[in-house]
């Protein structure tokens, strides 16, 4: 449903009620911890995220003439997932017994390497959105460090056609990023 | 049929439902959610495996990380998503076609 | 935890240098410094600083064999496999960030493309060091991360844009389906540490799905077909430096995480070799013929890195398949080769892209036809870019022909008809190719100048050296190929050894 | 000795080197250094031609897949040798009048320079593999040169045909390499040539089979010919020097050098003979209709090729290769006076000279002695070698292969007189001014003139030098009196010459025989369209082409098919998984 919901908003409901589900599921499994962070994060951070999104790209409405013919969609999926299913199913066969230390020990020493990567993680991730996000106000930089004539500019990003032409002009730093103190120039 | 053989079936056909909405969606913003789920159905294999091999919680520490790497990966996901409505106006993936042959 | 040895002192540093960069970068532009060059050449410092610690690290390892660094549950082991590709993703990545230097414009975010470019570096060796499937996979997360917004680079672009987005969701399903593997061997055989899955692993169905799904995931990003629709509008897309790295090290830095988690799964089935050998012929011809009608010069080398690949997994499943390890090692080689002629080719193309269009605040590709009579102007990059392409065609006395030669010789070994008929096959691929490579030579070499070269901008010293490094390097090792040995030979008995097979 | 090898190849590399670093105003230094550089490899192959030995003079240890590569400079080598270098002196020395005020000249004495190195090392060469690096390496400065005039796309045309067709041809001697290598654990022609055993029957045929095939490419023979007339697009030098005296010759060299291991296998030899025949044969008809004049003379190139494959199938190695020393001397003459009669008219095509005898006496001279040479009339130095194949084939090989080749001596002469009187005869069909050539011109096409007059009179030092260092071939060389005596007393000779002479009479009688000449149109057709060889290559570029663009059309550029495809090839791999194990 999740995929199929015409409006973006309910999509991104739906997907935080999966969420929200597999987080139950996960509780179920004994996984309480995981369950926690993914029903905060996966459910919660991220809707927010995506209600964010939404919110600056705005609703749009595409009529959903698929690239892919449905059926051959859900055949080439059946497909899969029978086979994948069949090579699966015996796994109740196997328990390899240990006795297992707790989590925070397991997490934060046993697998410390994965968790410091995290750091790379979230570190790179921040740089790249900064980075997707923050240069419309390029061009008005541009003015404002040398004093370029306005002629001697415009012919230049006048070739592209995509840039959008109110962005030329120097903007106030919008509201609708958090980030954007940041970029502004002091 | 055990639970966990289910469960396993389950995260299945989520991951399915995942690629299904990559193959069929035509909105960037969807595509980040069919992702979500992809990542989501992936994450709860792990866990069930974690389980099946009595190592809950190695099963956890890696869905942990699969978190954070897949909260990242939504993140640029979404801010490239606004960028391109930014640039071209639209969402829609028929406008990201170009690069072709 | 244990000492920090020389290895790991190796991969830290960028991956610490990287936020340096940034903040230095940031904080320069804050206080409106001279626009500075400053994160660019930290960013050249961080790197050539790396270089220490990769010569202690290689020596040690030439002395006292791989050595071990545990964190907890998770072992990072240099072997040569990892020093290949640490040397590989080093030296590319020390010339990219020289190169990059003037071809980023100021206001574009250099502090974030170099601190990425660094990261990417550091992250990259990391990867070839790791032996914990999972950790694996964080690492190869890792990359991709740090790669996104380098192809995307010019958001502004809506080509760029699209490229970036097809990169990143592809990227994303790949990494799902290597998550599902994982999960599947997990479960099998309640271990992620490489050594003892290879142990516990019996030729049960879901360690054959497992491995399929390694194949596939981490077949997204070495690029093989039909997984690499991403390649040629990433490469094409992406700035010149970028497509660099992107062909001469992340594809190989894919190729080599395939690789150690199929290791892991050796026993599983004999087909693996095969398989990689299917996938290296479809490569190559799908390469090939797809570069042929290419008009624009990024994508033509961006499709002609599709056949490369092929050539590596033809020699690894060569190698794989007759146990034998010089299949291996003439790969190895060839992917050392492949870094630099690639390298070469993308950063001399860049240069031009930078010199007919970038300069001029054109994003607009960069034509075969826009480089008629280049020569004249700009001599130097003409002479590299075509070396490189005629490398790449494997015509002596070049790097390319050499280490084709060698994955030929390994084919030939094996005494197999089959094999055999194989290799004359990617002979014959390998002559197709210089059906596009040529022309764009007698491109360069035109007397009568267009337009955009008549106009062209001059070039940044810093531009050049990078690439009349690579020059003479392609030239050297086609001359003398015994250069690379002591990285790609130990690198191809260590595959074997640790597919359990040989020694 | 070891280092007269490393001078010969050397000197023309480091003179490559030299004039690419130079700027293009500094044109004057371009010429002297070119000169200079190609005269001095000259002279150090010429120093080699005393001390000839079949033993290993050169190892340099290169190790791992490579082996060590290694030179013998045997007679045949440094013969070889020794023709690449002074010819290429010759036509340095002629480019210097030829290419004066062209622009990019460091590229092309670059290239000229490598490529007589190049060629040097390929003769001299003992390991396959060495032998082989060399062989692309003239491929490759062969193409560059072709379309050395890159803004014609005919040249680019040219050149890329070449490579590719040649390249395609040079698969046939890497599978070679690869099997000696696979089962002999190095590249050591001298020690495959003593013990051929090593390799299993099937590989010794597969390999006899590919080096035919990598030496019909080289040497443009039927069905491969068709890059040689695309190849005259380049300077005329370039046509003299490379497509006619030196690289075209590496395929004769390779059979003849290879030919005591595979002249057991089966149905080889037939096929070498065939393969001779029908160039000889056709490419002298294809010449017959020519219009183009250098295209003529390509023609005549593939048909005297012919002869020498011709030769060395029917086990005549000495014949042929002497015959390949006649050929290139005179060729070469005869290609550089065309180019400066080209250079003079501005055209290539015959229908637009005519009478340029009166104002080229001395290109017409040259030229005459080059065409007699050519058509096989007593005492220039085409006579005695083609003599020497034709009796020899007449005693060792099929009577049909050698009414063949007679029927195409007969031909020759006859296109011969043809092409003479079109351009220096008869009554000017084009206009502008003509200017007799330059002095650095007249220098070279003499010393060439001269040498075709006289290099028969090596014929005994030659034998005696190839009898003593092809030990494998175990030749049995007469001493040069006998030798003579015997080619002008055999009646072959006598049959051979009358044919000659009645392909002289048919064109003096042109005007009489037009009734027959008519009847034979659809022969002339048939031979301007290359006898459908063209068709052919035209069709697989096509072909591969189409195959291209429909390939294209999977590169959607749409992100739902891109994972699809990922899908797919899961798909896929999970049922090759499945029905593998």
């Amino acid at each position: 449903m999740a995929i199929r919901a015409r409006r973006l908003l309910v999509a991104a409901m739906w997907l935080a009620g999966v969420s929200a589900l597999v987080a139950i599921v996960l509780y179920r499994l004994g996984a309480q911890q995981v369950a926690v962070v993914e029903l905060s994060v996966g459910a919660g951070l991220v809707t927010v995220l995506f209600v964010f999104a939404i919110s600056i790209a705005g609703e749009e409405g595409l009529s959903e003439r698929e690239f892919i013919p449905n059926e051959l969609a859900i055949g080439l999926l059946v497909v899969f997932g029978g086979l994948l299913a069949v090579m699966d199913l015996p796994m109740d066969e196997l328990g390899v017994s240990l006795s297992e230390a707790e989590f925070a020990s397991i997490f934060w020493e046993d697998r410390e390497l994965d968790v410091l990567l995290q750091l790379v993680f979230i570190f790179t991730g921040v740089v790249t959105m900064l980075g997707v996000l923050a240069d419309v106000r390029k061009p008005s930089r541009i003015k404002k460090r040398s004093d370029i004539p306005q002629a001697h500019i415009n012919p230049a990003f006048g070739t592209d056609k995509h840039v959008p032409q109110p962005v030329l002009q120097p903007v106030a730093p919008s509201e609708t990023q958090p980030e954007s103190s940041k970029e502004t120039p002091a | 049929m055990s639970t966990l053989t289910i469960l396993a079936g389950g995260a299945l056909a989520l991951f399915a439902v995942g690629l299904y909405g990559l193959l069929i969606t035509r909105n960037m913003i969807k595509v980040v959610v069919a992702l979500q789920i992809l990542v989501k159905a992936a994450l709860l294999a792990l866990v069930v495996a974690g389980k099946a091999s009595d190592q809950i919680n190695l099963g956890q520490s890696l869905a942990m990380t699969v978190i954070v790497a897949d909260t990242v990966v939504a993140v640029i996901g979404l801010a490239l998503a606004v960028q391109v409505k930014r640039v071209l106006g639209t969402m829609d993936l028929t406008e990201l076609s170009k690069l072709r042959g | 935890m244990d000492e920090m040895s020389a290895f790991t002192w190796m991969i830290t540093l960028p991956l610490l240098a990287s936020p340096v960069v940034y903040l230095a970068g940031r904080i320069s532009r804050r206080r409106n410094w001279d626009v500075g060059m400053i994160s660019h050449w930290l960013a050249f410092w961080a790197l050539a600083a790396t270089w220490i610690p990769f010569a202690l690290a290689a020596s040690d390892l030439d002395k006292n064999g791989p050595d071990t660094f545990q964190v907890g549950q998770i072992a990072l082991r240099l072997d040569d496999i990892g020093l290949l590709l640490a040397g590989l993703s080093l030296g590319l990545g020390t010339l990219v960030v020289l190169y990059s230097g003037p071809y980023i414009s100021p206001d574009h975010g250099r502090e974030k493309y170099h601190s990425l470019l660094v990261a990417m570096v550091g992250v990259m060796m990391g990867l070839g060091c790791a032996h914990d499937l999972f950790n694996l996979w964080v690492w190869f997360e890792a990359m991709a991360i740090s790669s996104f917004l380098l192809v995307a680079f010019y958001h502004e672009q809506a080509a760029s844009l699209e490229a970036g987005v097809k990169y990143v969701v592809q990227s994303a399903v790949g990494s799902a389906l290597v998550l599902m593997g994982i999960a599947l061997v997990l479960a099998q055989t309640g271990t992620l540490d490489l050594d003892k899955i290879r142990l516990a692993a019996d030729d049960s169905n879901m360690l054959l799905a497992a491995g399929a799904l390694f194949v596939i995931g981490f077949g997204v990003k070495t690029a093989m077909v039909p997984m690499h629709t991403w390649l040629p509008d990433a490469h094409s897309q992406a700035p010149s430096g970028i497509s660099a790295m992107l062909s001469g090290v992340v594809i190989e830095a894919g190729l080599i995480a395939l690789l150690r988690s199929l290791s892991a799964l050796a026993g599983v089935t004999p087909t693996w070799g095969e398989l990689l050998m299917a996938f290296g012929v479809l490569n190559m011809t799908v390469g090939n013929l797809m570069a042929l009608r290419q008009t624009q010069v990024k994508r033509l080398l961006a499709y002609s890195s599709l056949s490369h690949v092929g050539y590596m997994l033809l020699g690894l499943g060569i190698a794989l398949y007759a146990q034998d390890a010089s299949g291996a090692q003439g790969s190895f080689f060839h992917m050392l080769n492949h870094g630099l002629m690639k390298g070469l080719a993308f950063l001399a193309a860049g240069a031009f892209l930078y010199a007919l269009h970038v300069a001029s605040g054109d994003h607009s590709p960069l034509l075969i036809s826009d480089l008629s009579g280049a020569a004249k102007s700009y001599p130097m990059m003409a002479l590299g870019l075509s070396l490189a392409v005629l490398s790449l065609g494997g015509l002596p006395p070049f790097a390319g022909f050499m280490s084709k030669w060698q994955i030929f010789a390994a084919g030939f070994e094996t005494h197999n008809g089959w094999i055999q008929a194989l290799v004359i096959f990617a002979a014959l691929n390998s002559v197709l190719s210089l059906a596009y490579y040529a022309p764009l030579v007698n491109t360069l070499y035109r007397q009568s100048a267009s337009p955009l070269v008549q106009h062209g901008h001059p070039l940044s010293i810093w531009i050049c050296i990078p690439v009349m490094i690579l020059t003479a390097s392609v030239i050297a090792v086609g001359i003398w190929p015994g250069l690379f040995n002591w990285l790609s030979d130990p690198a191809g008995s260590a595959l074997l050894a640790a597919f359990g097979l040989g020694g | 000795m070891d280092w007269l090898i490393i001078l010969t190849i050397g000197i023309p590399w480091l003179g490559a080197g030299l004039i690419w670093l130079l700027e293009e105003r500094q044109s004057r230094l371009q010429h002297t250094l070119a000169v200079v550089f190609a005269l001095a490899a000259g002279v150090a192959a010429l120093a080699m031609l005393p001390s000839t030995t079949e033993q290993v003079e050169l190892r340099i240890k290169i190790g791992s897949v490579f082996g060590d590569f290694t030179f013998v400079p045997d007679g045949l080598g440094v013969f070889l040798a020794v023709v690449a270098t002074v010819v290429g002196s010759l036509a340095v020395i002629f480019s210097v009048d030829y290419m004066h005020g062209e622009a990019q000249l460091g590229r092309y004495y670059s290239l000229v320079l490598l490529f007589i190195g190049a060629m040097a090392g390929l003769v001299l060469a003992d390991s396959l593999l060495l032998l082989f690096i060399f062989w692309e390496i003239t491929a490759l400065c062969s193409y560059s040169l072709i379309s050395f005039y890159n803004d014609d796309p005919k040249a680019v045309e040219g050149g890329i045909k070449a490579l590719i067709i040649t390249q395609l041809g040079g698969i046939g001697l890497l599978v070679g390499a690869l099997v000696i290598y696979a089962y002999q654990g190095d590249y050591q022609i001298s020690r495959f040539l003593n013990e051929p055993e090593v390799l299993p029957t099937n590989m010794l045929s597969v390999m006899a089979f590919g080096c035919l095939i990598a030496a019909a490419a080289k040497s443009a023979q039927v069905p491969f010919h068709t890059w040689l007339p695309g190849a005259m697009e380049a300077p005329s030098p370039i046509s003299a020097l490379i497509h006619a005296a030196t690289m075209v010759n590496a395929g004769v060299y390779l059979l003849a050098r290879f030919y005591p291991a595979f002249e057991e296998v089966d149905g080889w030899t037939t096929a070498v003979i065939s393969v001779g025949l029908l160039s000889a044969f056709l490419a002298a008809l294809m010449a017959l209709f020519a219009t183009d004049l250098k295209r003529a003379l390509a023609y005549s190139t593939i048909s005297q090729l012919g002869y020498m494959v011709y030769a060395v199938g029917t086990g005549a190695i000495f014949a042929s290769q002497f015959h390949l020393l006649s050929h290139a001397v005179f060729k070469a003459l005869l290609f550089l006076s065309a180019g400066a009669v080209i250079h003079s008219v501005g055209t290539r095509d015959m229908r637009q000279m005519g009478g340029l005898g009166k104002q080229m006496p001395f290109m017409r001279a040259v030229f005459i002695v080059g065409a007699l040479a050519l058509a096989g009339l007593p005492f220039f130095n085409g006579f005695w070698s083609k003599e020497l194949i034709l009796e020899d084939g007449l005693h060792e090989g099929p009577v049909w292969a050698y009414v063949g080749m007679l029927a195409g001596a007969g031909i020759t002469a006859l296109y011969t007189f043809r092409m003479v009187w079109l351009v220096f005869y008869g009554e000017r069909r084009g206009s502008g001014h003509i200017h007799e050539a330059g002095r650095l011109m007249k220098l070279s096409t003499g010393l060439l003139a001269a040498g075709t007059l006289t290099t028969w009179l090596l014929i005994g030092v030659f034998g005696e030098m190839l009898e003593n260092t092809l030990i494998y071939h175990h030749l049995h060389v007469e001493s040069a009196p006998t030798l003579l005596e015997e080619i002008i007393t055999a009646p072959a000779t006598l049959l051979a010459l009358s044919v000659v002479a009645a392909g002289l009479l048919g064109w003096w009688f042109r005007a009489p025989l037009a009734g027959i000449a008519a009847s034979f149109k659809p022969v002339g057709q048939a031979a301007t369209s290359d006898f459908g060889f063209e068709w052919i290559n035209r069709r697989v570029t096509d072909w591969t082409n189409a195959g291209a663009n429909a390939l294209r059309t999977t590169q959607t550029g749409s992100l739902n098919w891109n994972v699809f495809g990922i899908i797919g090839g899961l798909i896929v791999v999970l049922v090759i998984l499945a029905l593998g194990a």
